[in-house]
């Protein structure tokens, strides 16, 4: 997934994109909400507005007191730099569009709510609508090949070469590429980039953050030559400095300490295929992006075949009933029926709708990291902190009922807190089964020896065994019910408390919750991450004494994603490790390790997944032979349709005529894992 | 009294329904109203005047008031039969009205001045400007002082005779032949009262119109009338010029009303006759007279059938067929201060 | 207490309004049905037979599968428990009730959770939600939710709005100007923001079920009341009668409790369909909005969301609608015969 | 003149009330409904007390009973001072002092039957056993002219007189000294009017009550009352023996009054005198004499300074005392309250 913020995706809210049917309604959670509260390091105190010297200004002065960080050479300097390196272009490398693809036409998709910006940064900038500006559709230097798991494809870099010595990357940039306001692209902007992301105006304390942890400088050669250099060596080193997607300079002109209001409406030139004109702003009801003219990618290796719709309209419909009935009316093209009750209840397969051909339903295998949606145990908490009151939680939860029936066999139980990432993370965990009397069993242990008249276990003191769910996930609240249902076999008792958005993250993220329902949505990467789930040192503020052992006074830390409120010092020295790890033999090591601690402590109750995502749309929609590359998590994130206009001719004419259309329900299965 | 009645009421029979079963508030009730004379319509509530009154305007509460029976001709139009646009044309118009509580007759919300501009519009073709100048002319003709600045007031700002004044304006806008006046003093102080009765008087004399007033006190009939009708329990007791009415009293009921009254001229604390009893309700009224039970001179013939009306003299009528027998009345001496 | 014939007029006008006593008459008959749930409507049996012994699992403690000679700890499934005695043939049996599922359960044990159509040779009447739990159970015990709700509403309501708008009609001054800028304040706070506050605050393992709800939901419509009965108490303060009672001697209280609270009566017991419709309507849209009942509590709001979230199951929402619908129309009947058996307006007919 | 000592004797009682405006109600002027009014009450006498809507005279009755709380001056009710006295000790003296209302139908609690309100002031006082209460309901009712079974109606069921009756009653409960009767008879039938007065005639002589009868009406009370004040924007502007103030009354307003009455006699004769203007209002009464706006002989000196209540007659006659600087004998009074008006119009 090609995306400015590499490490920050971790955030709850979008976990429910792969699983959601609604899952376009769900505005992912904005990182700095998630992030570490560490202050940023290149962070300086924000100049009063009056004392802006305004940008072009600003941003010399930073030129110049971060020497350091920003370099400037010359282009013979790069042939003395790169001597001895391979530059790469990944010209042997097949390409997953189709090149056959038909351009034009209009694709009806729908928002769940009018953008509150068209910024891509600051405040309200994270909601939903940024991938059609941004996420989705805006190149960066260079993006992970969603097909071969580890591999860069070219983007607005024409080549790259890798230096692990001195850890850098240098990019070769695509001479032709220029803005969609025609002004040409050049190392100006990515001085600006990191500029932007750098500076403290941005009023974004985590991407300043993470631009200063991770990066140790940038040097320009020329006009479309410059390197990045990191500040640690990791496997996936040449996509932390590639998958970057720069900003004009000449638009953020007018940059300063009010962006945020400045900027609020404007609509920034892209370098990607999309953008918006002024005209097609309908508000409140809906937003029309246009492809751009005579885009200069639009023949390039990995570009071609892709972004083919002339015009992408998006109406806004707020309630994801209505968008569902707006989709089978026929007003929306492309609709997400990830959702069992979707796939199976409101659209069936002897659906009017689709035995008429004029839906087709497609089912599509990927493989990415899916959410880890489980129960997560609050250690902190009374009772939850007795590893066999957990243990019997464990199996006295049903998921595996949940997965059958709820899901219709369709999900399955999620074997580590990190399935997905291509490989078997720790062959010897395996969830524990919903079995009452073994639970039973660990209930006694922690002395719930006795079932009280309504079924529930209470130990000597009188203490009842029953926890309160907290989710907020409206639409998995029959999950909660069956969980609840099924626990009482246990002599356990499960109180639901469905939260809107707002309060429910907050009370999780003040650990202020007994269990909660939740999932961390994650990227598509190479490994992992364990640090902001399980490390101690977002669990308390200090969670140690020097000598190792718990500290009595340590007080929880709130606005971490902690959620078990785990702090194992074993586990920390692990994480520790594991985030300085240079190579993917050490990376699998080290996680296996991990995933076995986490799995002894049994705070995380592991929870469904689903291995593809499902979609509704219509027959004149096209997709290549393997429908969408192996790591894509929903139709527009590669945008690899097309519109076949004729045939959308043909079968609007059939269907005012009233004749049926073949039957489509298909299956593409050739990313599916066993 | 030989040219014909401004206004003639026959036999006007008024019903109430309720629960299926319909109460005549007012029941055979006839008397005259002469061009430029005033009538006064007087009894102890519930006798059914004001019904009377309501029904000559065709201003019954819907949907349970109905004029059962009768006749009501007004300049010689019988209202009964009039149509809604007719009636319209006659209140207001014609016929003039004036209520007992002057602020609920007026809207709170609107100048006085757009209520009587309003009133004059209705029934007259004239633009604002001449409607506002009239309006003017007509508040001054009540006697409000400063009518010019008045007019801009609001009904709230005036007080009780002043908000009467108004009414009577509104209801004099459209020159009406006919007033009808249901108990417009009955809210006021004596000495306001006398104001506007006083008021009332010398406008008919300029205008000329007739007068129908409603009232319970004898006091103001005295005081202002020239004729007479005397109700009970929906029924015409008698009626007449008033000083026949004052010193020839025929009927037991009106005998007893003009005795029951204190009056400057009773000797102090003493013993005041009365009339025993209570008028009988609606649903429970006795064959016959329905004065019987509170008469002192009831007799078993007086249950036997509803006493007809006859005459005692000149436009003199009595609903009593002991009249010749009662003992002589004694009228009560000339006021003296 | 005798009722004062004014009363007994009211009651014997009440009862002369077919329709509005019908409404009120049926509306009692269903609220017994929904107080006895339990015995029309339940997956625990009336009445066990097992080795001799009789049970009546009804009310009271849950019987794990063990008692019956199952082999688990957890509440016994009497429906299968009545399929095996009468496969058994040993003398024991099972009396389940008419309608023989609960409203939490999941009745197609072993089945995809989906809406299934009314099936009256498997009891489910109204069919089953998507979670496949009866409806017709759900309904009935919603309604009783709904009742108990409203009657806990109606009482604390009504003790908040008579206390404080009696108090501020009759002491006045400061106390009234004070109470009135408070009411009008604490009238203006956005409820359902209020509300979702309120549960956010509220510590963990507190769960938001009908009794807390109620308080926060009461916390915020006893204001309505004040208003009228302190322009009633206001009103009636002003007439002869209470100063007659001054007079003779007579302390607030007895002025309060036995002059004026007695006439305006009438003006509670006018109000009280009303009340007891806005109760249920506002827990039905507050579950609707999903900030009322936890689940898996039964309630109608809860049910209409579900139902108008699918739609291509219409019995569902058709349930609930009708259902819903057909408890405000009784009330508004019984409302509307009752403002009429009240109207004053029947006493005079003319002046 | 010789004579018992007083029942009642109200000296400069004032009741203003605070006129508030604005968010924060602030008394931004003060209605002055009383505004120092002094007079004595013998036992077994009636004094009438007779104004236009507005006056304060139903405000004085109200806070002779305590109903308001005057502002300042004192109420002697058997030498007891009522003006200050708190709600605990004034209840044994609210037996003795009782008030009748104007209107029946809302001095009677509708919900209650006749013989739960006779009972009241029994309960409320504590006296008697049931069965000595239910003994005296009876007697009551004898003595007011209703049957003994209107214990076990309710007031709707009787008629406006009837009730009238009821409330007589209920103040007679606790066998009073001094009754405050407000307007009690305004709200009856002419008819039923003369029952009413010839019943509280005849309890005062059977229980020898005095009465502080409160009136609009001229001819009412001066057929109830041994002597009459007049009041007039919160003041006793004439205050004399009944018959004297009738035949001379040497107050301006008190002679607008007398001759705006409209006497049930065709043809009076009576010197009519139509004043002008309307009552102003208590809350800015005008300064000096409160009539002088009205007045026809007003001077700058009535403008200017407030004329007391002095006595006019000699000692030999009966008391009567005016609040008008002038003494002015029916013959120097000047045109407007001369010839009869407007009588000739209606001879035809």
């Amino acid at each position: 997934m090609n995306s400015t913020r590499p490490l920050l995706l971790v955030s709850l809210a979008l976990g429910a994109l792969a699983l959601g049917g609604c899952g376009k309604s769900e505005p992912s959670a904005s990182g700095s909400a998630a992030a570490p509260s560490a202050p940023a390091a290149a962070a300086t105190p924000a100049p009063a507005a009056n004392a802006f010297p305004g940008m072009e200004a600003d941003l010399q002065r930073t030129l110049k007191e971060q020497a350091s960080f920003y370099h400037f050479k010359t282009p013979a300097d790069l042939a003395k730099d790169t001597q001895g390196l391979t530059w790469e272009d990944g010209s042997d490398e097949a390409e997953f569009a189709d090149p056959a693809a038909k351009k034009g036409g209009t694709l009806n998709e729908y928002i769940p709510d009018f953008p509150g910006t068209f910024r891509t940064m600051g405040p309200d900038a994270s909601a939903s609508f940024r991938q059609f500006i941004l996420d989705y559709v805006a190149p960066a230097f260079t993006a992970p090949n969603p097909n071969l798991p580890g591999r860069e494809m070219p983007q607005l870099a024409t080549s790259w070469a890798f230096d692990p010595a001195h850890k850098t990357v240098y990019f070769r940039l695509d001479p032709a590429a220029r803005w969609s306001d025609g002004v040409p692209f050049t190392t100006d902007d990515v001085v600006f980039t990191w500029y932007y992301y750098r500076s403290p105006l941005i009023n974004d304390p985590w991407m300043n953050d993470f631009y200063a942890k991770t990066y140790d400088g940038i040097t320009i050669y020329d006009a479309h030559t410059f390197s990045v250099t990191l500040k640690d060596l990791r496997p996936d080193s040449i996509d932390r400095a590639g998958n970057i997607n720069p900003y004009p300079k000449h638009f953020f002109k007018d940059f300063g300490p009010d962006w945020v209001k400045t900027y609020n409406w404007r609509i920034c030139p892209t370098l990607g295929a999309y953008t918006i004109l002024e005209e097609d702003i309908k508000r409140p009801s809906s937003i029309t992006l246009t492809h751009v003219k005579d885009w200069w990618a639009e023949n390039r290796r990995f570009m071609r075949g892709r972004f083919n719709p002339d015009r992408i309209h998006l109406a806004v419909i707020r309630d994801p009933d209505k968008a569902f009935e707006a989709f089978v009316r026929g007003d929306l093209d492309i609709f997400p029926l990830q959702n069992p009750q979707l796939w199976y209840g409101k659209l069936p397969d002897n659906h009017p709708s689709v035995t008429s051909g004029f839906t087709v339903k497609a089912r599509f295998y990927n493989q990415i990291p899916p959410p880890n949606f489980a129960l997560w145990l609050n250690e902190a908490m009374p009772l939850l902190g007795n590893r066999d009151v957990r243990l019997g939680i464990h199996h006295a939860t049903n998921f595996a009922l949940v997965c059958q029936q709820y899901f219709r066999g369709d999900a399955t139980i999620q074997k580590t807190t990190a399935d997905g990432y291509g490989w078997d993370i720790n062959p010897a965990v395996t969830p524990r089964p919903f079995d009452p009397a073994k639970a039973r069993a660990y209930f006694a242990k922690a002395g719930f020896t006795t079932q009280g008249p309504d079924g529930v276990l209470v130990d000597k003191d009188g203490h009842r065994l029953s926890f309160t769910i907290t989710t907020t996930y409206k639409r998995y609240t029959d999950v909660l019910v069956i969980l609840k249902q099924e626990a009482l076999k246990a002599g356990l008792e499960y109180n639901i408390e469905v939260l809107d958005e707002t309060t429910g993250w907050q009370k999780t993220q003040q650990k202020k919750h007994e269990i909660t329902l939740a999932a961390l949505s994650r990227s598509v990467e190479m490994y992992p991450r364990y640090w902001e789930m399980y490390s101690g040192e977002n669990a308390y503020d200090v969670p140690y004494l020097p000598d190792g052992s718990p500290n009595p006074a340590r007080k929880i830390k709130p606005n971490t994603n902690n959620f078990s409120s785990l702090a194992i010092p074993e586990l920390d020295q692990l994480i520790k490790q594991y985030d300085k790890t240079e190579t993917m033999e050490q990376v699998k090591i080290l996680a296996a390790k991990i995933e076995q601690i986490i799995y002894d402590d049994a705070s995380w109750v592991n929870g469904w997944k689903l291995p593809f995502y499902r979609v509704g749309y219509r027959p004149w929609i096209k997709w290549p032979k393997n429908f969408d590359p192996m790591q894509s998590r929903d139709t527009e994130e590669f945008w690899t349709m097309w519109i076949d206009q004729d045939e959308q001719k043909a079968t609007l004419e059939a269907k005012a005529a009233g004749r049926s259309l073949p039957v489509q329900i298909l299956s593409y299965d050739h990313y599916r894992q066993p | 009294m030989s040219e014909a009645p401004l206004l003639e009421v026959r036999d006007l029979a008024v019903g109430f329904e309720s629960g299926g079963t319909v109460a005549r508030a007012v029941d055979g009730v006839s008397f005259r109203v002469a061009r430029g004379k005033t009538l006064g319509i007087v009894g102890e509530s519930g006798c059914g005047k004001s019904v009377t009154a309501f029904s000559i305007m065709r201003l019954l509460p819907q949907p349970h008031g109905k004029i059962l029976g009768g006749k009501i001709l007004f300049e010689g139009q019988d209202l009964v039969q009039a149509s809604e646009a007719e009636l319209h044309r006659v209140r207001g118009g014609r016929i003039g009205m004036v209520f007992q509580e002057p602020l609920s007759a007026l809207n709170p919300v609107q100048t006085i001045g757009r209520q009587v501009m309003e009133a004059l519009l209705l029934h007259k073709p004239l633009t604002k400007e001449a409607a506002w100048a009239e309006a003017i002319t007509l508040l001054d003709k009540v006697g409000i002082p400063s009518p010019e600045v008045r007019i801009r007031e609001y009904p709230h700002q005036l007080s009780g005779g002043m908000r009467q004044r108004v009414v009577i304006a509104m209801a004099l806008s459209c020159n009406p032949s006919l007033l009808i006046a249901d108990e417009p003093t009955t809210a006021l102080d004596v000495t306001i009262q006398a104001q506007i009765l006083e008021l009332m008087l010398s406008l008919q004399r300029d205008l000329g119109m007739a007068i129908v007033l409603i009232t319970h006190d004898l006091g103001v009939i005295a005081q202002v009338c020239d004729e007479a009708v005397v109700m009970y329990a929906g029924q015409v007791a008698e009626y007449g010029p008033v000083e026949a009415l004052f010193h020839r009293p025929a009927h037991p009921y009106t005998r007893g009303l003009l005795a029951s009254i204190p009056r400057l001229t009773t000797p102090r604390k003493s013993r005041l006759p009365t009339i025993e009893g209570a008028v009988p309700a609606l649903n429970e009224m006795p064959a016959g007279c329905r004065y019987q039970n509170r008469c002192p001179y009831a007799e078993a013939r007086c249950a036997l059938a509803p006493p007809p009306l006859e005459a005692v003299g000149e436009g003199h009528a009595v609903s009593c067929i002991r009249w010749r027998e009662l003992p002589e009345f004694k009228p009560v001496s000339p006021a003296a201060v | 207490m005798r009722l004062s014939p004014q009363a007994q007029l009211q009651l014997r006008r009440f009862r002369s309004l077919k329709r509005g006593y019908g409404s009120f008459l049926i509306l009692v008959f269903l609220s017994v049905l929904a107080l006895l749930a339990e015995l029309l409507v339940s997956n625990r049996a009336l009445l066990v037979r097992y080795q001799g012994h009789f049970f009546l699992p009804t009310y009271g403690a849950i019987h794990p599968g063990r008692d019956f000679g199952s082999d688990y700890a957890y509440e016994v499934d009497y429906r299968e428990l009545k399929d095996r005695f009468a496969a058994e043939h040993a003398g024991n049996w099972v009396l389940m009730p008419l309608v023989p599922y609960g409203p939490n359960e999941n009745c197609y044990a072993g089945q995809n959770f989906q809406p299934r159509p009314p099936d009256a040779a498997h009891g489910h009447y109204l069919g089953t939600d998507q979670i496949n739990r009866d409806i017709l159970a759900r309904l009935l015990y919603g309604f009783r939710n709904s009742l108990l709700f409203s009657a806990g509403f109606v009482v604390m309501v009504y003790a908040i709005g008579i206390a404080i708008g009696c108090a501020m009609g009759y002491f006045g001054g400061w106390f009234d100007l004070g109470m009135q800028r408070i009411v009008e304040i604490w009238s203006l706070l956005p409820f359902l923001l209020v509300v979702i506050i309120v549960r956010a605050a509220l510590p963990a393992g507190t769960s938001f079920g009908l009794g807390l709800l109620l308080f926060v939901v009461v916390a915020f419509a006893w204001t309505g009341m004040t208003y009228f009965m302190r322009s009633a108490t206001y009103r009636e303060k002003s007439r002869d009668y209470v100063a007659a009672a001054q007079v003779l001697g007579a302390g607030p209280v007895r002025v309060l409790f036995h002059h004026i609270l007695p006439n305006i009566l009438s003006i509670l017991v006018t109000f009280l369909p009303f009340t007891t419709a806005a109760a249920i309507g506002s827990l039905t849209a507050l579950d609707y909005l999903g900030f009322g009942l936890p689940p898996p509590m039964p309630s109608w709001g809860e049910l209409l969301r579900e139902g108008t979230g699918n739609l291509d199951a219409p019995w569902i929402v058709a349930s609930a609608f009708c259902a819903l619908s057909f408890i405000l129309i009784l009330i508004t009947f019984i409302g509307e015969a009752i403002r009429e058996a009240f109207d004053p307006k029947k006493f005079t007919l003319y002046r | 003149m010789s004579s018992p000592a007083p029942i009642l004797e109200v000296r400069d009682l004032k009741t203003h009330f605070p006129v508030r405006g604005g968010i924060w109600l602030r008394s931004v002027a003060t209605c002055k409904a009383v505004d120092g009014v002094s007079f004595q009450l013998l036992p077994g006498e009636t004094l009438g007390l007779v104004g236009e809507s507005g006056c304060g005279k139903s405000t004085l009755g109200k806070s002779i009973v305590r109903l308001l709380a005057p502002t300042a001056g004192s109420i002697r009710f058997e030498g007891v001072d009522l003006a200050t006295l708190g709600r605990k000790k004034l209840k044994p003296i609210r037996r003795h002092l009782q008030m009748i209302f104007q209107d029946p139908a809302e001095s009677l609690n509708a919900r209650h039957t006749v013989g739960q309100i006779l009972e009241e002031p029994f309960i409320i006082h504590g006296i008697g056993s049931a069965e000595e209460r239910r003994a005296s309901i009876d007697t009551l009712l004898d003595k007011v002219g209703l049957p003994r079974a209107a214990a076990h109606r309710y007031p709707f069921e009787f008629s406006g007189g009837q009730r009238q009756r009821i409330g007589i009653a209920r103040a007679l409960a606790l066998q009073p000294r001094l009754i405050i009767c407000d307007e009690p008879v305004s709200a009856l039938d002419v008819s039923i009017q003369s029952q009413v007065l010839n019943l509280l005639l005849d309890l005062q002589r059977e229980f020898h009550l005095s009465y502080l009868f409160i009136t609009h009406n001229l001819a009412v009370v001066k057929h109830v009352s041994d002597r009459i004040a007049v009041m007039y924007l919160g003041r006793i502007v004439e205050l004399s023996d009944a018959e004297d103030l009738y035949a001379r009354p040497r107050h301006p307003y008190t002679r607008a009054l007398i001759a705006a009455i409209p006497e049930p006699e065709p043809r009076a004769t009576r010197p009519r005198f139509i004043g002008t203007g309307d009552l102003p209002s208590p809350i800015n009464p005008p300064p000096g004499c409160p009539f002088h706006p009205r007045c026809p002989h007003a001077t700058d000196l009535c403008r200017r300074e407030p004329p007391p209540l002095r006595e006019t007659s000699s000692a030999a006659e009966p008391s009567h005392a005016v609040a008008c600087h002038y003494d002015l004998l029916p013959a120097a009074i000047p045109s407007p309250l001369g010839a009869p008006q407007k009588q000739e119009s209606r001879d035809t």
